[in-house]
């Protein structure tokens, strides 16, 4: 009972710090804002939500939302499909492992832009947000894909031996938590980054739908308080990810004293 | 006092550049507890992983065991984290018996090293000593010929200690298995086995002793340690 | 009845013919905009998509990838399009120079740029080779200029807006929202005027042309020739309806607002010029940039094939 | 003697692996590169190296890498400063952790172009390169400060307190070196981090010498052999700094076992 | 024989619910090795750290170790993995003596416990057992007049632990310091120690038991736990 209270209170406290501090931050913003008037270096508050406001009543805005979101998704989906496979493979035979190490720092190491100029002209340019999705996050889900199966306790391995577990079993039981657990901890930032990347995937790529097609959209008629109205959602979809994050790891780790 | 003896043969084992076993030889005795003494790095671990084939014999290895079902009690636990103990009773019991057979197997022997009522907590949330049950009555749960034990009462504190070492008594004293029992610590030796097999310095190149229950002396013991 | 209804269908499936005519945001969607929106009928047959594109990534590679019949592109582009795939000619300009020199400064003219902090967009590509080019012509060494470069224009207008740079070469429309949110700016110079002057030259320099496949081009060269009269309508149209025009371009899918596309029609030097009445203009106008950077070409002036010659 | 040999074995077939599966790739693209014969879609190796010699001939090609990797180098220092600073008071006072939440939270979840454009706007254009390049690397920085910071074994720190040891011994036995052992192992990603978002800043930012305005030109002139051989630059570096990784590894963990 | 006793009193400490010591009180007596025997979970280690400061009592303690210097030969050894043993050393040394003096003190003890040869090199590279004779090392170099030890043998395998006890021995006899020793092995308590306090179950609130060297009986010992 006092344990938990002493917990609630420290969340509380942490809590009440965070919140204070996005109101000092937001305070601070509309007194520069104030100060520099001009809302093309810095909108106010109120400029900021009066573009937010017409953002949500325009048509199309939760599809816009909804397909970066969805692009998001399905480039996790796919890359995490493509890391099980090569992980899986890559664990199981070094040479696999050796070949596809060049592949993998040489994805690593494209910058940004020329990826999406290769997707744009190898691909069709809807799927342009895909590739790049799919580019950036593969080599991070395979990496952790194959350590997580690269550190997994040798014991537990030798003990399934011993008791001479079926194949089955020893995937289910041991190989596939193995990976989940390495993957709880990381999915989400991936997401996180896989939007990020996704959007400007959309920038360049300029499907019909996207907070991407949309920042550009508001870029090029020099609308600074709908960029940053379109940041403020962007942060709050960020927001829901690290909660979404928080919830993952204690339901995964529900075993852990 | 009749005994069946069970011999393994040709062990031999180097480690790059490092010999711990020779061309050495062990005599096992049927539903008997066979104890392995011997100082810390003498081979004693090895020489288990090599019965059980979690390690590789460098030569072709002579062994009567070969065929024989085997559980190991392992020095730590070994239980998987994420699944209750439960669980980690019934996966090793899951080739071996029907489904509806399962559950009465594992509550008897929970029940038997007393850690029945923490059936679905996960390993994490207890005691060292309670996970040590758990790992011996998923070795006793296994229908094995052979139960092979590697220091399993090392990292328990005294108290439950004793205890635990009763446990085991008890249940090995009602099903006959043959035990193969690793551990440096003489008294334990001497309170649980059946006969003491002293592994001298690596290389073990020379045969063992062998000292008939009747005999066993903690001095004596000592002293050829 | 069947056999005959199915006969007719395969008929008009065989006659239908699906055109893509791409086009780059800004100036040139308003040249196509009256076609697009009133989906005006070039000939019978024929089944055209208009697609805008928005950013320069898309726009080249779509034309790269030849999945454009027609497309209205800057006209360097045609050139690399022309030698990278020797399947794109010119067949006609519809819009010239639209850059402006505007400062908030009080100068007069390119020679005052002299020792002053002066911003352009995209260094080494065609809008920073044309104002060197005019520089060169007037005699103005340009290392007696700061020139300072940021990508493109989205990125330049911010910073004369907010008064970051005071001197600078916009193009319409961004120009006409510029001076709305910084009514200091001042024109000073247009580029194309410049380029008249000193070229002796009727129109200027050629900076929205439109292209066209050639392999399409030998197949149906009536539609082509028929749509590049519509396309010289359509942009007759906008320069004297300039609201509609605003709305239209806005319905069509282009991103800039329909009144800074109203405001910014006077300035924009849209017009439609046939092939053979500017030729020299493009060849003008390569040689110069050839001077300054092949790249800029495709590797090379592209020869006369280029230039799309009715028969 | 033996145990060294086989290690040299088996770092020799990786080794050797690795190489293979470069050359294989390499011919792999030559196959498909002649094969679709369209230097649009994919340039030949010859194209590309051709380009690639006449951007070494070329004065500035060196200035040009040098200012990315110096931009790159500098933003990471600027980085690992604001993050000790402000790493090691979260450390010290929780409040300001909290106070830090938000914003890490923020500027992680700002897409890149709108990084960019407030960077030139706000400040000067010459320096959008380096604030993009600090404001994507400091919070990776601060982070694994902080959390370098709160994963000192406890044990010791009770030990240097029951023998008195001084705060300046405490700080050059105890605390730099957990930190300095927790960057070792992501400095370089970081860095390699660095180097992609430097390159996008140069893209906007247009300075004088960078890759990335290179790149751009290339990209804009739609001149694909160019490209490829900005690309195999970077790769280069890439593959440079994953070497200097390897050694930064050996060179701060001596005494591990 | 001449005793002098320093008692801790008013010793109190609860784990959120659970009271571990309440208006506990020790005495222990100068330059001799009070032992502390006790099983697992009784509070010896919280114990210890109450005394060296490491925890803070609950309510304000009375103890007449207050302003002495303490060495800690701590259960795990507690060595900074990135320096050297001989840094390791030298750094408690540090504010204690010149720096001229401080080379040939660490030479001394890491003689004195045998790992002068591994002077330069790192933990990890080093044996538990090497690794607990330079804990002790620096027990001893750090000028104190209480030493404290929690269970210092626990994890070191039997071949060296006899060995690593005699040094001790060895050196407390030479050097009159107030030693704390803690353990949960009454051979280790008899063979070392000059008296023994047992701790009874939690919360510990009995004064202790007190043994007399000549009174030391495993039996009685072993009975009284
Ligand atoms: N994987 C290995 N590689 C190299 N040497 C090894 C390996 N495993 C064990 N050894 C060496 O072989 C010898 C025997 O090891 P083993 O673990 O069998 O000893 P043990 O008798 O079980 O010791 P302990 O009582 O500490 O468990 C030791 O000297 C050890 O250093
Ligand atoms: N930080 C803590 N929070 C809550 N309970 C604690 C904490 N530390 C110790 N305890 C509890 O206090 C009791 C005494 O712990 P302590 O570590 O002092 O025992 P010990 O005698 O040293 O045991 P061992 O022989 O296992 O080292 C134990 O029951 C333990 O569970
Ligand atoms: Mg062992
Ligand atoms: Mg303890």
């Amino acid at each position: 009972m006092k344990a938990f209270t002493l917990l609630k209170n420290k969340l509380g406290k942490n809590i009440v710090e965070v919140v204070l501090s996005c109101t000092i931050l937001l305070f601070l913003w509309e007194c520069i804002a104030l100060f520099i008037n001009n809302e093309i270096y810095i909108p106010t508050l109120g400029q900021v939500f009066k573009s937010l406001n017409n953002l949500i009543l325009e048509t199309g805005f939760f599809i816009n939302i909804f397909m970066t979101i969805k692009r998001t998704i399905v480039s996790i989906l796919i890359s995490l499909f493509i890391a099980m496979l090569i992980g899986v493979s890559g664990y199981i035979s070094r040479v696999i492992r050796n070949f596809f190490r060049p592949i993998n720092m040489i994805i690593q190491s494209v910058p940004m832009m020329i990826l999406v100029v290769l997707a744009l002209i190898w691909f069709d340019k809807d799927n342009a947000p895909y590739i790049v999705g799919v580019l950036v996050v593969f080599p991070i889900l395979y990496e952790n894909i194959l350590g997580a199966l690269s550190s997994i306790d040798k014991t537990l391995l030798e003990m399934s031996n011993v008791y001479k577990l079926d194949l089955k079993d020893k995937i289910i039981k041991i190989y596939l938590p193995s990976i989940k657990f390495r993957l709880a901890t990381i999915i989400v930032s991936t997401m996180s980054l896989g939007l990020k990347v996704v959007i400007a995937g959309e920038v360049y790529g300029q499907p019909d739908y996207g907070i991407g097609s949309m920042i550009q959209l508001e870029k090029v008629n020099f609308n600074t308080p709908g960029i940053f109205a379109w940041l403020i959602i962007v942060i709050i979809i960020s927001g829901a990810l690290e909660i979404l994050q928080k919830l993952i790891l204690r339901r995964t780790f529900i075993w852990k004293r | 006092m009749e005994e069946i003896s069970l011999t393994i043969k040709n062990i031999n084992k180097s480690y790059n550049e490092k010999v711990v076993f020779k061309d050495f030889e062990i005599t096992l005795y049927k539903n008997k507890v066979n104890c392995i003494l011997g100082k810390s790095g003498c081979g004693k671990s090895t020489l288990l992983n090599i019965l059980s084939k979690i390690i590789k014999n460098d030569t072709e290895l002579y062994s009567e065991i070969e065929d024989m079902q085997i559980s190991y009690i392992f020095q730590e636990d070994r239980l998987i984290d994420w699944i209750t103990i439960e669980d980690n009773i019934n996966l090793v019991l899951k080739n071996n018996y029907k489904k509806s057979d399962r559950e009465n197997i594992c509550k008897k022997y929970l029940k038997e090293v007393g850690i029945y009522e923490y059936k679905e907590y996960y390993p994490q949330m207890l005691s060292g000593g309670t996970r040590q049950r758990a790992n011996i009555a998923r070795a006793f749960v296994y229908p094995s010929q052979i139960i092979i034990m590697d220091e399993p009462f090392k990292s328990i504190d005294i108290s439950s200690k004793k205890q635990i070492m009763n446990i085991f008594k008890t249940i090995i004293q009602k099903e006959k298995r043959t035990v193969i029992f690793v551990t440096h610590d003489i008294e334990e030796a001497i309170y649980l086995s059946d006969n003491i097999n002293i592994l001298g310095e690596t290389p073990t190149v020379s045969k063992l002793f062998f000292n008939d229950k009747s005999k066993f002396n903690k001095e004596l013991i000592e002293n050829s340690i | 009845t069947n056999v005959e209804k199915v006969s007719t269908e395969n008929k008009n499936t065989v006659v239908a013919k699906d055109v893509n005519i791409i086009t780059s945001d800004g100036l040139p969607t308003i040249a196509i905009s009256k076609l697009a929106k009133e989906k005006t009928i070039i000939k019978e047959g024929y089944n055209i998509n208009y697609s805008i594109e928005k950013t320069p990534e898309t726009l080249s590679t779509s034309i790269m990838k030849e999945e454009a019949d027609i497309a209205i592109v800057p006209s360097n582009m045609a050139a690399i399009a022309y030698n990278k795939t020797s399947n794109y000619q010119i067949a006609g300009t519809v819009g010239c120079g639209s850059f402006y020199l505007v400062s908030t400064e009080n100068i007069n003219d390119f020679d005052e740029l002299v020792g002053k902090d002066v911003w352009n967009t995209g260094k080494g590509l065609t809008p920073d080779l044309t104002v060197k080019s005019i520089l060169k012509d007037k005699g103005i060494s340009e290392e007696s200029i700061d020139f300072n470069y940021v990508n493109t224009t989205n990125e330049l207008v911010p910073l004369l807006a907010t008064g970051k740079a005071t001197t600078g070469f916009v193009p319409e429309p961004a120009l006409t929202t510029l001076i709305e949110k910084n009514p200091k700016i001042k024109i000073i110079k247009g580029l194309n005027d410049t380029w008249k002057e000193i070229n002796k030259s009727e129109n200027g320099y050629p900076q929205s042309t439109i292209i066209v496949k050639s392999s399409f081009v030998k197949e149906n060269e009536e539609f082509i020739n028929a749509f590049l009269g519509q396309v010289s309508n359509s942009i007759d149209w906008a320069n004297k309806n300039g609201e509609k025009a605003g709305e239209y371009a806005k319905e069509i899918g282009a991103s800039i607002q329909p009144d800074t596309i109203t405001k910014s029609l006077e300035r924009s030097n849209l017009k439609f010029i046939k092939i053979h009445n500017s030729q020299q203009d493009y060849k003008d106008y390569y040689s110069k940039l050839m001077n300054f950077d092949e790249k800029s070409l495709g590797g090379k002036i592209p020869d006369e094939g280029i230039y799309f010659t009715e028969k």
